[in-house]
């Protein structure tokens, strides 16, 4: 474990050296405003014109729906999955993430995902690193304390960035759910902040940064309303390489690894639901009619892919499952994640059936067959679904949402959309395979990817943590 | 003294207990167990993986009664816990050397 | 179940039909637009005058609130009081539900419940089927995407229609807690599609759309602002319908059958309650004063009406229980429902008082004293509660609420509120009866109601899903 | 129990008499309106200028999350923390609270918090008892329903009271984690009755009425956003001496006391750190740039803090434990709870790691050097994290948020703020130390603090409740 | 070789251990019950709903030793496990063939 | 007939069981105990309170076999179960006077 302390004073002290300049916390004009007459200024803190209530309210309550898709969303979603014994350790992984990647979102993370190109737009560029210029500050000319508005929003940057920093904390938590029960925590803790820093953030600068690659602006406008490339392919993809490098777990394959507790997960999965409204119609970054329509696009995803999924299992295998109707809604939900800016709810009821087929067949065949060790199905539902949300968003993407002249897909008569979505998923699947290998090799090597043999037959919870989950006796 | 012990399925719990209150038996002990035996289980699928659940969960009953009462109360179980169906459980029954009462520290059938 | 199977595929096949015109996916206009010399139009989905932001936004978060009732909420209430051995059973019928009546509600219900009347305005008609009209449209004569508002209403119908999709979904998940731990999951299915279709949409057309009997512009114009009559009447006598024709648990009566999972319960009690406040406060359609007082009424009445039961037990049974405690707080948010728009929060106490004294009389006198197996109180406490809700509106409405010409009720001066009130309680006791009858008639001789005796014994989670809940071995 | 039914009889009568007024009820000028030709008025529930819908909304989903923090939230924390057999004991007493001090909020609480001084501004008067101008209420002269604005702010005086209602639930459910697993259920509700009525509203008056003591019209102007001193110090204050005056749970210290579900406390984590944002930012009662920055604040003040309190213990420990990122999260959740609206989210990252180092500490060795039984370490996280709190709000608070002449802290080169911090703090420990002291006394002499030897034995579950919360077997 | 088997009060397992403990004896195992007794059961009250719990939770210890220790051991759980009221469980002990450690294959006394 | 009662890792509960299978064994009945030996414990941290929790969870297997199986039983536990470090568990054996199927009724040896 001296391996680990070493990790995370380390950890600290970059975090701390890195961003924190403790003069930076006064106001940045003190000086001259300490004069003893001060001047009559603003008493508040103020804010931009353009600056629109109703639109901040709304993504500061889609930030918090976001929050919960992680704890107790998905802490609940994949606890429930796992053996009793592992149940901490991955709600650990969770909500230490929470913590974790919010840190490194603020310090560095947003930087690099929304400043102005570097590296030819490869990724953003240092000027935000601590959230400089976008956190609020004193204006000594007209005396005012101010927070800056988001370029071209109607919100002020610190909600956007808040916004963005739910997002950056949930995607390597869905990854956790490949490498489930044997992982260390040390090395989960590593990769997720070396993935955020070398895969997510340059992947978000090219979808969503202004004229990012994959943004309007850029050479390849692919459409992905709420993260289908940037979350879900990100870490579906990345889910399916750790569960490859990892190896499976120690008796996978011979002994039964039932859920333990199914009832989290369903509630899980509600919370999931519940959480991606803000997910999705929250990427409207306003209470806009695009919102409203992202809304009832997501839930009708949702209802048609809990209702195919549970369908295909009262078919095929004789009884709909509780795990499968979960499996289904989340399922949908990944996949309308991409279009739900870009279809209309009925379209997103075909995206539904059409997506719980595939990854029921993903999660139900293809990993039999190939025999990785995707133990929570990160990749079956995340990487697969978000695949086929961000194809299908070029098929069924209308004018009748987007507009005049915004593009349209296949439906509408138009290919070229259909191309760059696949452009697109390429270039997620890219950079998560080379990032995830590369990264992976890297924590190796520094603190070891797995637990030994004798912890991971303990548990995580044990061996890791020190603590069990239940003491029912 | 005897002690018979009882694999049942654990839906026949309630009967099987009244039926031996019935028959005057004051006390036994109950726990939670899982049994492996001819009744193969059930499937359980999760996302696709099938398991064929070999334990099945039973409730396991401890009663010591005296020699005495033993064809009794093995006769009652017999009937009560019986569905005819593969999975019924089994008793055993082994001699005990002592049974006391830790209240009172009575010894034996006193101790009953 | 190869029935089952079949019922699924007729199921599927229906909804497919019904609904679903692939073309009607792709922008209306699109043969005009997609013409060489796009005009300059908008460039986003854009919606008529009138439209606001706020109100949007309310009842979009009052949908997901509301949502939030049927799982996690109401998933957990009844999850906590059913044996173990069924409680993913419990948990199925929330879960499904909500994707299998949000399909329903968009083919066909909302237009049954909304559109104008038809049969004497008995039930809605047919012209919003699939949401024809509700959805986003491209309007190719002005080159805009158009999303439509909701007649009358600040907020786009689509956002009306989600949010009454909630209730759709919420409340045959309420009937099934009487006939919990012995229905089969198919007789479940098609009975709550048929009894929301039959049941359900005829009532809610009565009571609020525009003219229906009981709405302002009817005969009987009756109270009833989030639904006493629509969702808890008619859940809560369908439900003592639904036990006594399928009849009592085995063993009920003789063997204890004791909630296995208090905790759930509890957990279940606070999110019902949190989302109740979507539920009432949403129903003014818009972040209105009325909307305020609604929230206000709805937490006092809950209140009151845990501290009464709990004060009742505590009174008569020497003891306080968790249980009482929850069971009261639902019942006064149950009772306030209809009235939370006409009363004052003060006259919520007074709810809170009266209906948690009735219905702990109905569920610990009454139900023992009849012999019926309401599992789960779902009579007790919707059925009564509603009931007594819909007729204390009659009698506590004022005019400090409902505003110089809206009638009120006896506190007032006014008697023929009151007699409106009778009414409606009577016309949807009447309905949920008759109806509830002749569905389950049907429903049992299509794929009957009941498990068998050993797939009784066993649990519904075994035998109807495949699954356990809890494997903490 | 007979001590006890009359306590609860006598409560009833109490609460019946003192604020029930059954003709209030009736529109109060329904005298003259009721007159034949009824005049044109408006028809709906009408406000004043100056409401603001957005500001309005936000404070109602603030209330929302805040009474989620109490249950599900504290009740999953506290219940999770506890032994099995009181997990019921513990969730009884957070929603038993979430009645009862909404009833003595609404009856009584509210007056003497809010309306004007009286005893020279020790507490505020009896105005507004019963709620009494504040509810919607019939204006005779102009035919219209009214319902009344707050003072000086956008929302109506009903929102601004349940929203602080909400506080007034959750700060004596806090304190329950001293005395958790021995506290007699009448003692805790009649000590939360008095400690609501004698030690938080006096308190709450100094801090946040308009011109108590600590207000900005006061003379030691403190700054407490959302409750450091009001909710955190106050109840962690009595929290001690509660554990100190009622003693030890038997076998502490001999026999391991480890929590019996430490998933419960994971989630309930979460669920207070969701709720928090409406706790904190909804505390600027609108949508400002205030909330915005608050809201951002306290979310990395809480991810700061799980990190620090880990990483300690991933340093001193040898692991970083799921319990202790949980105490983490919610100590820097209570020590941003004052500073939120007054300094950066930058600033927020140092409080977070200055206080899980004290509250670390606090918990880990000085409640074992001083032998207290703080069974859940509600003063150890609240008591210790609201000091810290309230004090680095004078260090590290800045004219970049306050504006111009605000006052801010030692990083804008002013003393003063320090000092008013300094005397907020000494107030709060002051009333809260006596005012608990005098209070366990009388209930003690009422009805007796603690359950008997045998009860504790056999848990508060069966004993005071009567119920089991698990039943598995 | 005996094994002891002794139905408790939960909440007198740790005092048992210790003293066990104490007397040098060096392992045991443990396991959640319900018992039946003349305990009779506390009540439940679910909305009206009054159950008789007859079942009761009791924690169950088996403690194997040679036929010298058995009576200390005995004596040890009486007095520990002892509070003088109803329900304090029952002590059985039957002998045994023979015990083997897994370990190391060690048998008999030595294996304890 | 011998009731074979082992005390295992839970984590071997599979291997072994699946050993039994393999030398015919056709039923067993299994527990969840907690047990105190050797093995001491781990220390378990709650904000500052250390523990160390001496009970460990393991898997209690009661195996009712025939005089002559008992030894190739034992042998197949002792093979499968061992990992050969502290805590490996134990093996009871205990002379069985009867043992019966309930479903039918048979006794003895047929019952197995
Ligand atoms: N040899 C055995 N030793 C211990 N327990 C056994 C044995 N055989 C069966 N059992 C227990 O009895 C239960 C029922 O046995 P099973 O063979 O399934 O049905 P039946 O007794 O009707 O033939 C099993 O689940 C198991 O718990
Ligand atoms: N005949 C019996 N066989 C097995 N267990 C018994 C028997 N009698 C009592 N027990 C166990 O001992 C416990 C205590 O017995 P009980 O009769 O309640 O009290 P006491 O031992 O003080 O007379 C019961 O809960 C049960 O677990
Ligand atoms: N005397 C005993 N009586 C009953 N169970 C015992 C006894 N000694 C050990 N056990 C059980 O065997 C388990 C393993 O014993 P332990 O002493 O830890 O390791 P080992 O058997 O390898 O020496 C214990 O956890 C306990 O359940």
């Amino acid at each position: 474990m001296s391996k680990s302390s070493a990790l995370i004073v380390t950890l600290f002290l970059l975090i701390t050296l890195l961003g924190f300049n403790p003069l930076s916390l006064s106001a940045q004009e003190s000086v001259e405003t300490t004069a003893s007459s001060v001047p009559e200024g603003s008493n508040e803190l103020t804010i931009a014109e353009g600056y629109s209530a109703v639109d901040t309210l709304w993504v500061l309550v889609a930030s918090a729906l976001v929050l919960v898709m992680t704890a107790p969303g998905l802490a609940l979603f994949y606890g429930g999955l796992v053996r009793k014994k592992n149940i901490l350790g991955v709600m650990m992984q969770c909500v230490f993430l929470m913590g974790l990647m919010s840190l490194v979102w603020f310090l560095w993370g947003y930087s690099l995902a929304f400043d102005a190109d570097i590296l030819n737009g490869f990724v953003g560029g240092f000027n935000k690193v601590a959230l400089m210029g976008v956190l609020p500050y004193w204006d000594g000319e007209n005396y005012a304390a101010v927070l800056p508005l988001a370029d071209g929003l109607s919100i002020p940057e610190i909600v956007f960035m808040i916004f963005q920093m739910m997002f950056f904390i949930i995607t390597p938590a869905l990854i956790c759910g490949a490498f489930a029960e044997r992982m260390k925590f040390s090395a989960m803790c590593l990769f997720s902040v070396l993935w955020g820093t070398f895969v997510y953030c340059p992947l978000c600068h090219w979808v969503w940064s202004g004229n990012g690659w994959f943004a309007p602006g850029g050479p390849y406008h692919a459409f992905d309303f709420a993260g289908g490339t940037v979350v879900h392919i990100s870490s579906g993809v990345s889910a399916l390489v750790c569960a490859l490098m990892i190896g499976k777990r120690l008796g996978h394959g011979q002994e039964p690894m039932p859920p333990h507790n199914l009832t989290y997960t369903t509630i899980g999965t509600a919370l999931l639901w519940f959480g991606w409204f803000g997910f999705n119609a929250g990427s409207a970054l306003g209470m806009t009619a695009l919102a409203a329509n992202a809304f009832v696009a997501t839930h009708m995803c949702a209802a048609t892919g809990l209702v195919t999924w549970a369908g295909l299992e009262w078919i095929f295998r004789g009884k709909p499952s509780v795990l499968g109707a979960c499996s289904g809604a989340v399922a949908g939900l990944v996949c309308i994640t991409p279009a739900c800016g870009f279809v209309t709810p009925l379209s997103g009821i075909w995206l539904g059936i059409i997506d719980s087929c595939v990854c029921y067949f993903a999660c139900t065949t293809l990993k039999y067959k190939f025999k990785y060790d995707d133990a929570l199905d990160a990749f079956g539902i995340h990487g697969v679904g978000g695949a086929v949300g961000a194809l299908l968003t070029g098929v069924f993407a209308t004018r009748s949402i987007t507009g005049a002249t915004a593009g349209s897909g296949i439906i509408d008569g138009e290919m070229h959309q259909f191309f760059n979505q696949f452009i697109s998923v390429l270039a997620a699947v890219g950079i998560a395979v080379v990032g995830t290998v590369i990264l992976l090799k890297i924590v190796d090597l520094v603190v070891g990817l797995r637990v030994t043999h004798e912890e991971e037959l303990k548990g995580l919870d044990l061996t890791q943590h020190g603590e069990e989950g239940y003491i029912f006796l | 003294m005897k002690k018979i012990e009882a694999i049942i399925r654990t839906f026949k719990l309630e009967e099987v207990k009244d039926a031996l209150s019935e028959i005057g038996v004051q006390g036994m002990t109950v726990s939670e167990v899982r049994g492996f035996g001819r009744q193969k289980g059930h499937k359980e699928q999760y996302r696709g993986a099938e398991y064929t659940v070999d334990f099945l969960p039973k409730a396991k009953m401890e009663i010591v009664v005296s020699d005495e009462q033993a064809e009794k109360v093995i006769e009652t179980i017999l009937q009560s816990a019986r569905t005819g169906q593969i999975g019924d459980g089994k008793i055993f029954v082994t001699t005990l050397d002592q049974m006391i009462r830790i209240r009172t520290g009575e010894k034996g059938d006193e101790a009953m």
